[in-house]
């Protein structure tokens, strides 16, 4: 076992974790652990923008964008935090561009700015461009622009180490457990404070934008101890997904007058949605497609249908939609000018995650008890800022306000009084069991990984997708418990302690489980419809019962955590029908 | 560029470009800089040079041709003299910077490169010399020695 | 191997070719050197030049000299030129085609004289 | 050999290595069916999952945006995720990167690599005080290092340069790239101190205009005519930049 000791230990070097660390790096001893090279982490996927109401191309105000954030997450939203999301976003916005970071310009030579859908003026009048954009890789100068500001302030990464566990001891986190790829080793970082901001879980479906390293391993790890996990219901599925691999078409596309099609080369939107059309939100959309492909009008009967931009001509979609032709070309060898590129709805982003209050803070009960040393930030946490639907481009903000409130508040509020809790008795006996137990059952009998991930992938994505019935929630709960109990027993090929990629992806895959579990419990539960959960038994927003959080608590019988709930915190919008 | 309005604060003055005094000039004078520029400029010089004198001896004139007695035309002219000394120069100069960069290249240890470039230079020296000597002494009917001995003698 | 493109081998000729002709400089130093112990011994020294073998190792440095010659030019545009490196390929195809053009015509007067032909009026050697 | 179904029976012939195993590196070829408009990053996960899990190689984002997954496919240095299966045929040879010291089987040791990216001061420098909101920059000084900001630190251009075989200390072009981001930056400050360190024995003139990096980029930069600009930013000085 290696021991380290830090003041600040960071799991997680996208956004969110890079944007804490930036806070921290001057003043602390910190450490950044991540299983993937920082630049390689999934926030440098996001395309479309950043929203700030700079109001550099017309009137924008930061409550706007806070109303647009509540609205758009059907009422679920805290808004105590979207206020935050909406003011701070300003700031952190002109941080990132003082760092470097390369945002388009208006001709006076300001940040540009562009729309996006949900976000509007004055509470919902007409569409404001708010989103800040570097070309269409927003999120990939994001992350560069952090990591080299880490370079700049010599921040210590341990890279390729992949977090296993979470130590709490005497009421405080103290430390975490981590594998070093590398050779195999399990290391113990001691620190006065964890920053959780290890992303999302979209690896539990089948068709997914997420990277593959996306497997919700922050949430896994706190859940198994003890944590709860908040609204995992709502996940978010993105309706444009490339057919079969799921990479994401942005919403740009539909923004610049994209048609989606059916068999008959109708487009159906229009049936379900008279005056948003194609441009209705996330999870509508993706629930009509669903419908068109449940009755038939997939195209040639498969479970796809087209998004079409021929129409728009080839000018405009060279001058506005580049990376969109890049991915059908390249992918589906599709030549977007003339022929209609095949989509499907993708998951994307999970609105739940690890409960935290403003500044951060881990919470662990309705009540919201902070836990003290243990923050998260990022799509690993749930503030809760999007509610039951997150608004494009929101998430970026929510990385770089949060992330930076939680490495402000560790610097100004934690770290002058806090202190190094003891080590837990044994403190890697569950990530040594873990990892020798595994290695110990290569090349014995039994299982591999493979069934178990293609059945939660495929039974996710048939029974826990854009839409959900008590009866694929009941079946996928069982599922769950099975699919536990197998991966107890998985069997590895590979006995190596060098770079041992697939121990890695067999622990990640019993994550995805756990994450699942959570979601499955939380959508069972929730007997309405609302944002991105929706029942096909249930399918009305119920405030009366509804209006309030899921905390899911990992429990003894597996697929069946404990429930508890609590209020969504309400202060200047009351939740109102959501239309657009 | 869109035309700049007059700059409202001090921050837009950078919009149209740098401060006076944040940029200056960045001439590098390290011995790679030199080295690369003195490629280009040898190189151009080369063509000429190689070029024409495989031109003249070889295809103008044919190697049987190449007697002593031509040569002895040939340097009767100083200008030829000369072109020859500039090619010698040239040619060998950039040649071993050439073969320098290689070695560079391909022998890793810092002894052994020092060693080899040592080498190299003490043989480029050498050469010169020896090529340098032929065409500056060179009379026709006279060996290189009674030149030199005949030099002693004034 | 690494599968790379012209600009690998342009690179991979340029050097064998400049490290060819310095050999062939050396030699030559060499060579013109004996010119200071008289006429016989140069004379003598040079008929070796004036043999088939010898026709034909003139010929490929001179081939290598212009390749390496235009290649250098080829170089230098990339370098110099900001739109250099658009062209390089093109480019790159160029100075084959120069090189193996020049080398053909070098060529004729160079290897006329194995067989007894001699474009040159006046210079060729009567015996072979 | 297409199937009924569609699908292609692909041999993939990879170069293996397994330090606990075998001290040398050895070649292993596998068959796998997979769909024609499958990702080769799809092929080896097939693999790796369902024929031989010590099959070793990193990867994330599966669409060409994070550069895990660089390799010698076929002879040339690219990214497994970017690649259908259609368009590299039935035959395909996949190798760890040149220049890189392999770690296990397709995973090569990037520390070097980041390391000397770190040497070319990759981040923004300017002491002047900051504004309260934006430094401002036009469209065009934007404009013009758009093309180096796409870099995603893949390594398959350094891996791809004959220059960064021969001397490994050499900062190679993805370090260049990295620079040109920021020297043609009308916000930064810090051009003088990284042509300073450019024009060294490891700066920019070991680059000897070989094209392999840019034939390499999956990112579609220039990288050769990058690295040339800052090698005329050496020569002309600001005037260049500018
Ligand atoms: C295709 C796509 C496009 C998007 N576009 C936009 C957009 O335009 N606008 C927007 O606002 N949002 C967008 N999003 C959403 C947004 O990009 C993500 O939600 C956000 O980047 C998540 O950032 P993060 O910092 O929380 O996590 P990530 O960037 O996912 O980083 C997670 C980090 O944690 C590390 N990690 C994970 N597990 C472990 C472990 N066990 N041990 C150690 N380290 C670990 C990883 O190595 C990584 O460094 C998009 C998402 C996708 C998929
Ligand atoms: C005839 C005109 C010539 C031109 C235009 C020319 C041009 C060049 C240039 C531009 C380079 C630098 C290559 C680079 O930086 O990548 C170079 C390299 C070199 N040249 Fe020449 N050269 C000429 C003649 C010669 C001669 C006569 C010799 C031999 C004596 C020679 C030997 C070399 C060698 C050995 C190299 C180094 C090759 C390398 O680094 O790969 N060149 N030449
Ligand atoms: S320049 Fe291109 S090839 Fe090189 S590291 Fe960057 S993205 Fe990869
Ligand atoms: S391949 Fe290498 S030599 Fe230069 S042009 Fe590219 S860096
Ligand atoms: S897996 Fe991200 S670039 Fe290939």
């Amino acid at each position: 076992m290696n021991y380290h000791k830090f003041d600040v230990v960071i799991v997680g070097a996208g956004g969110a974790g890079l944007m804490s660390a930036m806070q921290l790096a001057h003043n602390s001893s910190i450490a950044v652990i991540s299983k993937l090279y920082p630049t390689r982490s999934h926030t440098g996927a996001a395309q479309g923008g950043v929203a700030a109401a700079l109001g550099n191309q017309e009137e924008d105000h930061w409550k706007w964008h806070m109303f647009d954030t509540v609205k758009g997450g059907d009422y679920l939203t805290d808004q105590d935090a979207a206020e935050i999301l909406a003011r701070e976003a300003i700031d952190a916005v002109y941080d990132l561009e003082h760092w470097g970071l390369p945002f388009n310009r208006t001709p006076d030579g300001k940040i540009d700015q562009r729309r996006f859908g949900g976000h509007t003026r004055n509470f919902g009048e007409g569409p404001v461009r708010r989103s800040c954009y570097a070309a269409d890789r927003t999120g990939h100068m994001i992350l560069q622009t952090m990591y080299q500001q880490s370079v700049k302030n010599q921040v210590n990464f341990f890279n390729e180490y992949m977090m296993l566990d979470l130590l709490i001891n005497d009421g405080q986190a103290c430390g975490v457990v981590a594998l070093c790829l590398r050779d195999g080793s399990i290391h113990v970082f001691h620190a006065k404070t964890i920053v959780l901001a290890t992303g999302g879980y979209g690896r539990a479906w089948r068709i997914t934008s997420n990277a593959l390293a996306c497997t919700g391993d922050g949430m896994a790890v706190a859940y198994r101890r003890g944590l709860p996990l908040e609204d995992m219901e709502m996940y978010q599925f993105h309706p444009t997904g490339l057919y079969r691999i799921g990479i994401l078409l942005s919403e740009a596309a539909r923004g610049e007058g994209a048609y989606i099609l059916n068999n008959e080369g109708e487009r159906f939107c229009i049936r379900y949605a008279p005056t948003m059309e194609e441009l209705a939100p996330r999870d509508m959309v993706s629930r009509f497609i669903v419908q068109e492909i449940a009755e038939g009008r997939g195209i040639g009967g498969k479970d796809y249908v087209y998004l079409s931009v021929a129409h728009l001509g080839k000018e405009k979609i060279d001058a506005k939609l580049p990376d969109i032709t890049d991915f059908a070309r390249n992918y589906l060898n599709v030549e977007p000018y003339y022929e209609p590129i095949p989509i499907q709805p993708t998951a994307h982003y999970a609105m739940g995650g690890i409960p935290t209050d403003i500044e951060g803070r881990v919470v662990v009960d309705e009540q919201n008890t902070v836990l003290p040393g243990l923050y998260a930030a990022g799509e690993v946490a749930c503030v809760s800022v999007h509610g039951a639907n997150r608004l494009g481009t929101n998430s970026l903000v929510d990385l770089i306000v949060f992330g930076r409130r939680a490495g402000k508040h560790i610097a100004a509020k934690w770290l002058p009084e806090a202190d190094f809790a003891p080590l837990p008795a044994n403190p890697d006996g569950y990530a040594t069991e873990l990892v020798e137990g595994l290695l110990s059952r290569a090349n014995g009998k039994g299982e591999t990984q493979e069934r178990i991930r293609q059945e939660l992938r495929d039974e996710m994505t048939e029974k826990v997708g854009v839409v959900r019935s008590e009866t694929t929630l009941l079946a996928m709960q069982q599922k769950i418990a099975e699919l536990k109990e197998r991966w107890a027993n998985v069997r590895l090929m590979d006995t190596s302690h060098t770079f041992n990629t697939e121990l890695m992806e067999v622990i990640e895959l019993g994550n995805l489980i756990e994450c699942a579990e959570a979601t499955v419990a939380g959508a069972l539960a929730r007997k309405e419809s609302r944002g991105g959960h929706y029942r096909e038994d249930y399918q009305k927003r119920d405030d009366a019962n509804f209006l309030k959080h899921t905390l899911a608590y990992r429990s003894d019988t597996p697929g069946q955590p404990d429930l508890r709930y609590k209020p969504v915190v309400i202060t200047e919008f009351q939740p109102k029908e959501r239309k657009y | 560029m869109a035309t700049q309005t007059t700059p409202a604060t001090p921050t837009a003055a950078k919009v149209n470009g740098y401060g006076a005094t944040s940029r200056p000039g960045t001439g590098s004078t390290s011995w790679e800089t030199f080295s690369w520029y003195f490629f280009r400029i040898s190189g151009v010089g080369l063509i000429f040079l190689a070029l024409i004198h495989v031109f003249l001896m070889h295809i103008a004139n044919d190697v049987s041709a190449t007697s002593y007695s031509f040569i002895a035309a040939r340097y009767a002219n100083p200008f030829w003299r000369v072109y020859d000394l500039l090619l010698l120069t040239l040619a060998l100069l950039h040649g071993l910077n050439g073969l320098r960069i290689v070695c560079d290249d391909y022998i890793k240890s810092h002894g052994a490169r020092l060693a080899v470039i040592s080498v190299l230079f003490l043989i480029a020296l050498s050469f010169w010399l020896m090529g340098t000597m032929t065409i500056i002494t060179f009379q026709p009917g006279h060996t290189l020695a009674q030149t030199l001995l005949g030099l002693l003698h004034h | 191997m690494y599968r790379g493109q012209s600009g690998q081998w342009s690179w991979l000729f340029h050097r064998v070719t400049g490290l060819g002709v310095l050999i062939f400089l050396l030699i030559h130093i060499v060579d013109i050197t004996l010119i200071g112990f008289g006429p016989t011994v140069y004379n003598d020294a040079l008929q070796v030049f004036d043999t088939a073998p010898f026709r034909i190792f003139t010929l490929a440095l001179i081939g290598a000299l212009l390749y390496h010659a235009f290649n250098g030019i080829r170089i230098i545009l990339v370098d110099f030129w900001p739109s250099g490196y658009k062209y390089q390929r093109q480019m790159f195809y160029t100075v084959m085609g120069l090189t193996i053009l020049c080398t053909l015509a070098t060529a004729f007067f160079i290897l006329a004289p194995i067989f007894g032909k001699c474009p040159q009026p006046g210079y060729c050697s009567a015996v072979m | 050999m297409a199937a009924a179904d569609g699908t292609l029976s692909v041999q993939i012939k990879v170069k293996r290595y397994q330090p606990e195993k075998e001290a040398k590196p050895y070649w292993q070829e596998f068959r796998v069916q997979v769909d024609p408009k499958d990702r080769l990053l799809d092929a080896l996960n097939q693999i790796k999952w369902e024929q031989d899990g010590t099959l070793t190689f990193r990867r994330s984002c599966a669409h060409g945006v994070c550069g895990s997954d660089a390799m010698r496919i076929n002879g040339r240095n690219r990214l497994a995720c970017k690649l259908l299966i259609e368009d590299v045929g039935t035959r395909i040879t996949v190798e760890p990167m040149l220049g890189f010291p392999v770690i296990r089987d397709l995973v090569v040791d990037m520390d070097p690599f980041f390391a000397k990216y770190e040497k070319i001061k990759p981040y923004l420098i300017n002491d002047e005080p900051e504004p309260r909101t934006e430094r401002r920059q036009s469209p065009e000084q934007r404009e013009r290092y758009d093309e180096t900001t796409k870099c995603i630190l893949c390594g398959a251009c350094t891996g791809s340069c004959p220059s960064v075989w021969a001397n490994a200390d050499w900062v190679g072009p993805a370090s260049i790239v990295n620079a040109h981001r920021f020297i043609f930056d009308s916000r930064d400050r810090g051009a003088n101190e990284r042509l300073q360190i450019l024009s060294d024995r490891n700066g920019v003139w070991r680059c000897r205009t070989i094209f392999n990096c840019s034939e390499a980029c999956p990112r579609g930069i220039h990288v050769t005519d990058a690295i040339e600009e800052v090698k005329r930013a050496i020569m002309y000085g600001s005037n260049a930049i500018e």
